[in-house]
């Protein structure tokens, strides 16, 4: 594995895509167009930029959940396609059988994720085994929530996947929420990293936005798992700008206060991404012209036939 | 029938739930409410809402993200005498405390000779439509029927889940207490106070001599669709509403089925192995009825994400007016018009 | 008709399973083969033993005890393009995994329209008598056969244990695969080399014109017993295994019915929701047959763990004969003698 | 909570009645009168009985799994009904329905036990919570195996007794062993109390077999739990002579040595508190006289009559 370099080119044009996409979700929402639950990433970009920039395209494998549109975008999956999914299309990712929660793209090894909290994590770990047993030389990167480690199977996982001394990277978006439920209504220990090192996995803990520091952790750590072939937890602390599912500020619902700081921390990341890119003007143009380019892609298409959901329920 | 006065109200399905609930709370100590996001400001639907408030943070209360566990836990409180009723925010959930439901709460009792019982309500609600997709819309009744042990009930109107989640909170079984999300928001008229339906009773909702068409859940409304459309083709339909799986009440199906001769059964749930086979098996055993009969359900494949999909894969008006059509007239040359349905159209999500 | 040569052995139930396991992991590189104990020195009696010496402890391995994560494991590895097969000492243990087999196992192929596939085997062993008792003893078959994108088989002969595991092993789709502890130690022949015994076909094991016998895993020793008790009544009975319950084929039963006109199901589970029933109610709605039929099954009570009400627990070839002589004679005059079931009679565990 | 002072007499008398009765059984096993599997204690006897006799009997709850037989006996469960369920008699605590593997007595709040490996933790939790709902003033006792800390629902459980405060003594059996299976093919780290503090809840190990000391320490961690109501976890080493499961040495099996040490470990503590009983012999007598008064009462009773199969499926 090579080392690479930040680049900040690259992390702004993925964060700024990310970005981009919620905002048009939210800006097409209310017609009624995507006809599903959506789980908005704004706010936890950084997370899915830094990572995907430190993993090996096409190599690695990547685990998400219901979650997903920072990570597909920032990993390089199949933008129209996923529009064209969300829009409930043939031409989507799955000819529409997927839709938001369950975004996967072959392409880049981007695994059809799962709506059931914690359920992939076990699936992530056996993905590894086999990388092993076929001494495939790259590595599982694995997302999920904190709300996912509530579930007992984060644990026989994660046990699993250091007795078996496997490649996998766990990648705890810590957004300290669970819908509308505290971390600490849910967890007597917040120390999340000493729980995992009890298990004998190493931890590396991340309490900035930084891109770029994610960036590194993330290189470090896949460089890690390279060398002596087992599994690395990273914790992020992140921020949920919206609601837990849909595109709405929640802050009325009175569960939690609005901070602005926090509120701020995404967007100041951006801008600080911006700064560093010279040819930012470009990069916001290609963007544009990729989501106009996917919505009428997605629009011209058609639903899937009738007939269609009869098909691929078992392989002949 | 019941007349909206200053002892009944005409309010929601999620309204009734929790006026059960309230009741429940207040006459009994040792009943308490817990699962995700029962606390929370959305209280699942309003069924549970601010009931934290009102009995405080120990008789309603949010738990993490542990299926099995949390279903323990109430579990091990109904052994110890208390009353808990967890909420799940969709059935497929489950499926991750099956080992609890299945191996533990449904055999305890037997297991112990009759020391120990397990009062516990476990609420589950079915998710559908609106792109729920493979993962949230699943229904799995027969699943618990096919368990001694369990009490299985599914009520479609907000009379009947109110007394029967009382009847449920009152039993000292193992209920699974089956809601629908496309039910919530429906009105209906209800009784203020205490009272409880009955399990092991279904419903017939509205009478009719030509074809006997039976409901769970959520396609009890479907039925009372069909049975509109047949009426423009003058037949009429007799609805029952199955309402309890588990027992199971055959004595209304064996009547009406004596006297229109044609069954037609809409599981709200895949059809292979299910409640309806089990009603049309024990027809065919146990009672001298001479009968035909059509099943219908969810499309034997997972539940497809996509709108353009979801209307073929469930049960809908058209489609059991146009099978009953036949099965009365013995003709094909009928095509209901589709009917709106309208919990479906009007529901815009999120969740 | 097979006949024991240099090609074909006498071989036990366990032994043929071993011996289509280790072909297919010398034939396939990707098949491996894990669960608790399968590398221990009673090798899931006998059906594994030492292939973690043959095959390298890469290939078996035991696993800590968490069922719902193993089964990932190992659905993960079959995305990943493996076929693993994983093993359960007992059917109850799955409840633990249900949320990776229905929410997960069966719907990855249809969420991702086909770019995936889960080709991983369960194999889940049924227990039964001896002081089982209600958590060892479990079926639930059409708990997984209720679910879309599973194929769920339960081979009751050596030959066709071989036979369907093979077929398991090389199919892409999850395969839950039915053992039962008291077929283990069953002989038969079985050809030694490689072959298939397809999925959805049931298999006539003997030819009579006067009732159809129907069973399904365990049960289908249970119609053989029968067969012989009826016969002191020159009652001939026609015994079809069920052997592979989804996708379950009817053409056998439909031609055997339409002949004897009368059947008796003996599921190896529970009746309510079964996959009797559904049969039943496919001979019912599609089959233009008439016939009797009866359901024997468990008691829908949970198993008691004395021998003394083992015996009520379980159908057994007097029960079976005794309503398959009502059926063909429509008289009550004949109390078959008790016949001693080998499996059950021989065995004296401990476990 | 008075502080009790350890009475060698008691636990002389508990700790060679467990061993009598398992030898007794292992004597009648052959003549395939307990027709089911039994999963002898032999080799644990310490923990139950030191463990029994710092609770506070018919006060306390005990639940214990499918290897009960020493729990049972040490915290006075009815003796003569045990050995009938044992014989699938009528008069057996369950009717014979339950058997071995679901020992239970409420005379002493012995609830009945699951043969489902960690099944039963989280309803001690559940039990526990009820007993704090209720303000009733006594504790869970939850026995289980190291095996299933395996088992994910083990953390969720921990993590729910600590988050809620819960008045809960786990005792974790460290026998090494499930089934065939060693503890170090199982888990990545072998220091339990390490992984079970990081959860939030006290611990205390226990190394030795001394039947003195696991009651001390079961006395300070149940004083603790009365004083803060929070939950104590506290891990035993100990060793399994016999099989898993029915009444043989397995060394022959090869999967693991015979430790002639480890082997009289059990014996020399029985020895010990026997030193230090004076009247043992009228013990032992008494013990005698139980087990056959038990074995005579269970000969004598009746099968449970058929029609018995249909009760208590459902309360009325
Ligand atoms: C097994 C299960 N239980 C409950 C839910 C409902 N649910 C959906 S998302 C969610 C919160 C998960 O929180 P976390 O893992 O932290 O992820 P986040 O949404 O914060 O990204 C819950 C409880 C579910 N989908 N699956
Ligand atoms: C869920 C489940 N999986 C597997 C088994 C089979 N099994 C019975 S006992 C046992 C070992 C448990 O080990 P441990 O918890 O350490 O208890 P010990 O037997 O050592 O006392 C296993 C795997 C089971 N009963 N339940
Ligand atoms: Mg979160
Ligand atoms: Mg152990």
């Amino acid at each position: 594995m090579k080392i690479k370099k930040f680049d900040y080119e690259k992390a702004y044009y993925l964060f700024k895509k990310i970005r981009c996409t919620e905002e048009k979700i939210i800006e097409i929402y209310e017609s009624n167009i995507i006809k599903s639950p959506v789980h908005l990433s704004l706010g936890q970009e950084s997370i899915a930029v830094g990572v995907a920039l430190a993993s090996e395209k096409k190599k690695d494998i990547v685990f998400s959940n219901y979650r997903s549109h920072a990570h597909f975008i920032a990993h390089g999956g199949n933008f129209k396609k996923m529009w064209a999914e969300l829009f409930g299309k043939e031409t989507g990712l799955s000819s529409g059988k997927a839709g938001s929660m369950h975004l996967g793209d072959l392409g880049i090894n981007f695994i059809f994720t799962s709506a059931i909290v914690g359920s992939a994590i076990s699936q992530a770990v056996g993905y590894s085994l086999a990388l092993k047993m076929k001494k495939l030389n790259s590595k599982v990167i694995c997302y999920h929530g904190e709300g996912a480690m509530d579930q007992g199977t984060f644990w026989e996982s994660l046990n699993f996947s250091a007795l078996k001394k496997l490649p996998i990277l766990f990648v705890c978006e810590n957004n300290g929420l669970a819908i509308y439920s505290d971390q600490r209504k849910r967890m007597k220990t917040l120390d999340i990293c000493k729980k995992v090192k009890s298990f004998g996995v190493h931890t590396i803990k991340i309490k900035d936005n930084s891109t770029k520091n994610i960036f590194q952790n993330t290189q470090k750590a896949l460089q890690r798992i390279k060398k002596n072939g087992q599994p690395v937890f990273l914790e992020i602390s992140t921020y949920r700008e919206v609601d837990h599912v849909g595109i709405n500020y929640d802050f009325a619902l009175g569960y939690r206060k609005k901070e602005k700081q926090k509120m701020m921390k995404s967007l100041n990341e951006l801008k600080f991404l911006k700064q560093n890119t010279k040819n930012f003007k470009q990069i916001e143009k290609k963007i544009n012209k990729e989501i106009s380019d996917a919505l009428n892609y997605s629009l011209k298409s058609n639903f899937p036939h009738k007939k269609c959901i009869g098909s691929n329920v078992t392989k002949e | 029938m019941l007349q909206k006065n200053k002892f009944v109200n005409n309010i929601t399905y999620a309204d009734a739930i929790l006026s059960a609930t309230k009741i429940m709370l207040k006459k009994n100590k040792d009943v308490f409410v817990f699962g995700q996001g029962v606390d929370d400001p959305k209280g699942h639907y309003g069924t549970t809402l601010n009931l934290h408030k009102d009995f405080g943070e120990d008789r309603c209360f949010d738990t993490p993200i542990c299926e099995e566990s949390m279903t323990g836990v109430g579990i091990g409180a109904a052994i110890a005498g208390m009353s808990p009723i967890l909420v799940h925010q969709r059935m497929d959930f489950l499926m991750l405390a099956m080992n609890q439901i299945v191996n533990m709460a449904s055999k305890i009792h037997y297991i112990s000779d009759g020391k120990l019982c397990v009062p516990i309500v476990v609420r589950a609600c079915i998710g559908r439509s609106w792109g729920q997709g493979a993962q949230h819309s699943q229904s799995l009744l027969s699943t618990f029927a096919h368990i001694p042990g369990l009490k299985v009930i599914a009520p479609t109107t907000p009379h009947d889940v109110k007394g029967t989640l009382i009847t449920a909170i009152e039993d000292r079984n193992p209920v699974i207490f089956i809601e629908h999300r496309m039910l919530y928001k429906n009105k209906g008229l209800v009784p203020k106070g205490y009272y409880k339906v009955g399990f092991g009773k279904s419903r017939t909702l509205s009478k009719g001599c030509d074809i006997t068409l039976v409901g769970i859940s959520f396609t009890v409304i479907d039925c009372i669709n069909a049975k509109k459309l047949l009426q423009e083709k003058s037949i009429k339909a007799e609805v029952i509403d199955l309402l309890s799986i588990q027992p199971l009440d055959m004595s209304k199906i064996v009547s009406s089925v004596k006297k229109t001769k044609k069954l037609v059964i809409v599981e709200n749930d895949w059809i292979n192995c299910g409640v309806s086979s089990e009603i049309i098996s024990r027809l065919i055993e146990t009672y001298n009825v001479k009968f035909e009969v059509k099943r219908i359900g969810y499309l034997f494949t997972p539940c497809p994400t996509t709108s353009a999909l979801e209307e073929s894969f469930y049960p809908s008006p058209e489609k059991i007016a146009k099978v009953s059509y036949e099965m009365v007239t013995k003709k094909k040359n009928w095509k209901p018009r589709k009917i709106k349905t309208k919990e479906i159209e009007e529901f815009k999500g999120p969740f």
